[in-house]
């Protein structure tokens, strides 16, 4: 049913869907309305679940990892400092297979404090071993949820996995959203089924230490994992396609590709505003279109490769920078298009909550097309 | 031998690595004075320290490390730690 | 694409008003899109919420820089904010006041008084004013209907608060509709 | 009732000869049965007793993090509780993961309430990284942070006193012990687990490697701890101190002497003020918790 909801709300009661049993978070702006929301459900019995009100992230992502080797469904949610928090226990949820979700409401990283939008908090975590989807709208970041708990929990896959939607410009925007009944969602995401749990009945121990002769394979293992689960990502993206009507089958989309000369490469809210900044440079005559990378982990490399063989440029948009080097996407996107000739311009925008407008978007493919990039867009002119 | 999932493992597999071969004095069970109190067994670290049939208790030498707390505690001083030539 | 720019004063309910005015153009079956100017603004401060209306799906993320339409939901702001920033020719402002105005608006830009706070204050009781001020709008703007206004406002509130607020919408409806 | 004979801590692991966290692993389980489920701070116990695939447990185990045992706990008991199940949590921590880096945690998790019981394996400093102090290292012990040297004396700071402040939290049972007790250890282990809500029990568990004395004198030292009065075994059910192990107290000197860790305090100089200062700590111990025996005096005759 299409509902005229806050992003949060919509995510929420998704997440409601989803029958986590275990709900534990701490609260940080811009994700706050999410948990806030969940725990009114819990109140009013609207969700059977176990809420534990955390002292901190870190702890709030602690108690999640001790209910998934329960044997229980977890659900968190965060942003910027609080997910920064959760470093170590990003990490150690991924080596120990113990599959979850979490969202993240981007927002950018103090210092200095910046309670806005970018996506430099999970783009630090990417190296964590979790699954990593960027929502565009409000859409998305429901959806995505169902299908991050069913990718999640496949015997092969075993990791937990980030919906990342930005913060405020998603979180806190009404929009409409098709919410599906619950029936649908249990139709489609299945219960969860732990191939193993702690029990006293089948006592196993897990988060052992490892020696150098082990170390490399348990990582090794969480990475074929991780590649495997591209296909399981399409394979849920169809089924959800079938079931919703609505198409994640592919880890990337492309807007415009056709004969587009300059690509621009984005992930999350910042792909509708390029989508409609394209529209007005095509009715100008100006051959653009935008690939817009939905999954970032796995990174799907061969879907960014066959997508932007045809371009003359790429202008890939990146809403973090890591610092001393380059864009995280620019740097995924030049990797895969290494030896193409093709010449991939990385910039740095919308940090802190820049704004990004559609003649933003227009000025930067003009750079593009004038092999200006590799810098950080729209800086102040004192610093310029 | 496959890899577990996540680096987890079943009960048992301690039990592959026999820590007796780090023992440099051995504790002689003479069982002379020994009047069965079970407090050897009790303290063991190992927890190798296991009761016979007979209820005299013989500690498992694959596993007892020589630590000598069960010689030392013995209150009918029945255990002697002696040099061990391997 | 049309779009609205609400001032207010945090603790006004501006970020209300923009769902309450998106939900009804929602209802009324345009799409539209709602949000706060993202903000650490507390009670007092000057603070804006956005929202556009389009009769497709809207992508666009960034904030309302050439509004439409605009709604102030305080006069005082005028003499500290520039309210009118940015407005488009042909643009409607709708400014609560008792005085009827008399501020300098863009050139092409209609302005539009109604003394809101007067309307809530003789049919809520309290001088919350976005109920009155969605009237007004959908009188002046065209983009929503009275009929989904009161939609959105029976869905929002419990019956009793409905009635008074309905009340308070039609009020400051008939009100601009009369002065047009 | 505590089944002696249950051995749920098995051999092959790999602690030091007559290690006393060793011992503790082994008693506690005694006390907690097969129905347990633990949550293992990083420490000397989690590493010496889960080298992949070379687990001791034979109970359900899980380790995650140095700090966040509580924490972890926390989200096992809440499963637990939504899938019904009965099983116990028993968390296990050293000094270091239970007094410093953990603390937060933990006082989230008492506050919160989730039943469980919380187990400090308490030797003193950070082993397993090689012996450095904590804020559970007693005032004037030599580690490798706090070293003995020409202008110090060790460890500067008393031992930081946990127990009062998890029954500050409002845990309705707090109990010490150590391993040199081992019926009193398993007794207290079991109350607390048997208690609703979280409850804490902290170990005197002497190390000897860290502590600088042979791994025979285990038991030796932890009871000399007790009998001078530095540790001392008390159980507290709903704030209120229940019980006391009372001693005929021996001088600190007995208990410092044989310890390479207060060695300095002997050596080259016998530094009297030193042992003074730790002696008044055992006496402020024994006057709190009055542990004293006292012997009957011959009634004096009245003056006049």
């Amino acid at each position: 049913m299409m509902r005229f909801i806050e992003g949060s709300l919509a995510v929420s009661d998704a997440v409601r869907m989803c029958r986590p049993d275990v709900v534990s978070a701490y609260p940080i702006t811009p994700q706050t309305h999410i948990v806030e929301s969940l725990a009114e459900m819990v109140a009013n019995c609207t969700l059977d679940a176990e809420y534990i009100t955390v002292e901190s992230e870190f702890s709030a992502l602690s108690a999640c990892l001790g209910a998934v080797a329960a044997g229980s469904r977890a659900y968190s949610a965060t942003s910027s400092q609080g997910l920064a928090l959760m470093f170590e226990v990003c990490f150690n949820l991924a080596g120990m297979r113990l599959p979850m979700v979490m969202t993240i409401a981007n927002r950018a990283i103090s210092a200095p404090l910046s309670i806005w939008n970018d996506q430099q908090d999970s783009i630090s975590l990417r190296d964590s071993g979790w699954l990593q989807f960027y929502a565009e709208d409000n859409q998305e970041a429901a959806d995505l949820h169902y299908l991050a708990y069913k990718v999640a929990e496949d015997q092969k896959i075993l990791l937990p996995a980030m919906v990342c939607f930005d913060g405020f410009i998603l979180s806190h925007t009404y929009e409409p959203v098709d919410m599906p009944t619950q029936e649908e969602v249990d139709a489609y995401l299945p219960k969860f089924n732990p191939c193993q749990r702690l029990d006293a009945k089948d006592p196993i121990s897990f988060g052992m230490f490892a020696f150098p002769e082990y170390y490399m394979e348990f990582r090794y293992a969480i990475d074929q994992a991780l590649q495997q689960s591209r296909e399981k990502i399409r394979e849920a993206g169809k089924e959800f396609k079938e079931k919703f009507g609505r198409d994640y089958s592919a880890l990337v989309e492309g807007y415009r590709l056709e004969d587009a000369e300059t690509v621009l490469v984005a992930m999350g809210s910042l792909c509708g505003t390029a989508k409609d900044a394209i529209d007005e440079m095509r009715g100008a005559g100006r051959k653009v279109g935008l690939l817009k990378i939905r999954t970032y982990r796995p990174f799907p490399g061969e879907e960014v490769a066959a997508a932007l063989k045809g371009a003359k440029r790429v202008a890939v948009l990146d809403k973090n920078i890591s610092l001393g080097s380059k864009g995280a996407v620019g740097l995924e996107v030049k990797d895969v298009l290494y030896g193409s000739g093709i010449p991939v311009l990385d910039y740095i925008v919308g940090l802190g909550g820049r704004d990004m407008r559609k003649r933003d978007i227009e000025r930067i493919v003009t750079l593009a097309e004038k092999g200006e990039g590799d810098l950080f867009y729209g800086l102040r002119e004192e610093v310029a | 031998m496959a890899l577990s999932v996540g680096c987890t493992a079943k009960p048992g597999k301690s039990r592959g690595n026999r820590t007796g071969a780090w023992r440099v004095f051995k504790p002689a069970f003479k069982h002379n004075k020994c009047t069965k109190c079970g407090l050897c067994a009790m303290v063991c670290p190992e927890g190798c320290i296991i009761e016979q049939e007979d209820e005299f208790m013989i500690p498992d030498y694959d596993y007892c490390k020589g630590c000598g707390l069960c010689a030392e505690e013995c209150p009918a001083e029945d255990i002697e730690m002696v040099k061990e030539e391997k | 694409m049309k779009e609205l720019r609400i001032h207010g004063r945090g603790g006004q309910g501006s970020v209300t008003a923009a769902e309450l005015i998106a939900t009804a153009a929602f209802e009324g079956g345009v799409s539209a899109q709602a949000f706060p100017m993202f903000g650490v603004e507390r009670r007092g401060a000057p603070v804006q919420a956005f929202v556009r209306f389009a009769d497709k799906k809207i992508r666009l993320r960034s904030q309302v820089y050439e509004p439409d339409y605009i709604i102030v939901q305080d006069s005082t702001l005028i003499a500290d904010v520039n309210v009118f920033a940015g407005m488009k020719k042909g643009g409607i402002a709708i400014v609560n006041t008792a005085k009827g105005g008399g501020w300098t608006v863009p050139p092409g830009v209609r302005l539009i008084t109604v003394d809101a706070t007067g309307i809530a204050l003789e049919t809520l009781g309290v001088p919350i004013t976005n109920t009155s001020l969605m009237g007004a709008f959908a009188a002046a703007s065209g983009e929503i209907t009275l009929e989904a206004i009161e939609n959105a406002i029976r869905h929002r509130f419990s019956e009793e608060l409905a009635r008074k607020n309905i009340e308070a919408a039609r009020r400051a409806y008939n009100l601009v509709k009369g002065a047009a | 009732m505590v089944d002696k004979t249950l051995e749920l801590f098995d051999c092959g692991h790999r602690a030091c000869g007559g290690c006393g966290p060793a011992l503790a692993a082994r008693l506690i389980m005694k006390a907690a049965g097969t129905d347990t489920i633990v949550v293992s701070a990083t420490g000397c116990m989690e590493v010496f007793s889960t080298p992949y695939p070379e687990t001791a447990w034979k109970v359900p185990w899980i380790h995650s993090l140095f700090e966040n045992a509580a924490a972890v706990a926390s989200g096992v008991e809440a499963a637990l509780k939504k899938q019904g199940r009965s099983e116990k949590v028993v968390v296990i921590g050293g000094d270091g993961a239970t007094f410093d880096i953990g603390m937060l945690c933990i006082s989230g998790a008492f506050e919160r309430g989730h039943d469980f019981t919380y187990i400090c394996y308490d030797n003193e400093a950070y082993m397993n990284t090689g012996i450095q102090r904590s804020g559970a290292t007693p005032l004037d012990a030599h580690t490798t942070t706090s070293p003995a040297g020409k202008c110090s004396t060790g460890n500067r700071r008393p031992k930081k006193d946990m127990p009062a402040i998890l029954a500050a939290h409002g845990a309705p049972y707090v109990a010490t012990t150590s391993i040199a007790y081992p019926n009193d250890l398993m007794q207290k282990v079991e109350r607390a687990i048997e208690t609703k809500g979280p409850c804490y029990v902290q170990i005197h568990a002497p190390c000897p490697t860290g502590w600088g004395y042979e791994g025979d004198r285990t038991m030796v030292m932890g009871k000399l701890a007790v009998e001078t009065g530095l540790f001392v075994l008390f159980e507290q059910t709903d704030g209120t101190v229940t019980r006391v192990k009372k001693v005929m107290r021996k001088p600190v000197e007995e208990y410092l002497k044989g310890q390479k860790r207060f060695a300095h305090l002997f050596k080259p100089t016998r530094n009297e003020a030193e042992i003074a200062r730790i002696q008044a700590t055992a006496d402020r111990n024994a006057e709190k918790f009055g542990i004293d025996i006292k012997l009957k005096k011959p009634v004096e005759k009245p003056e006049g």
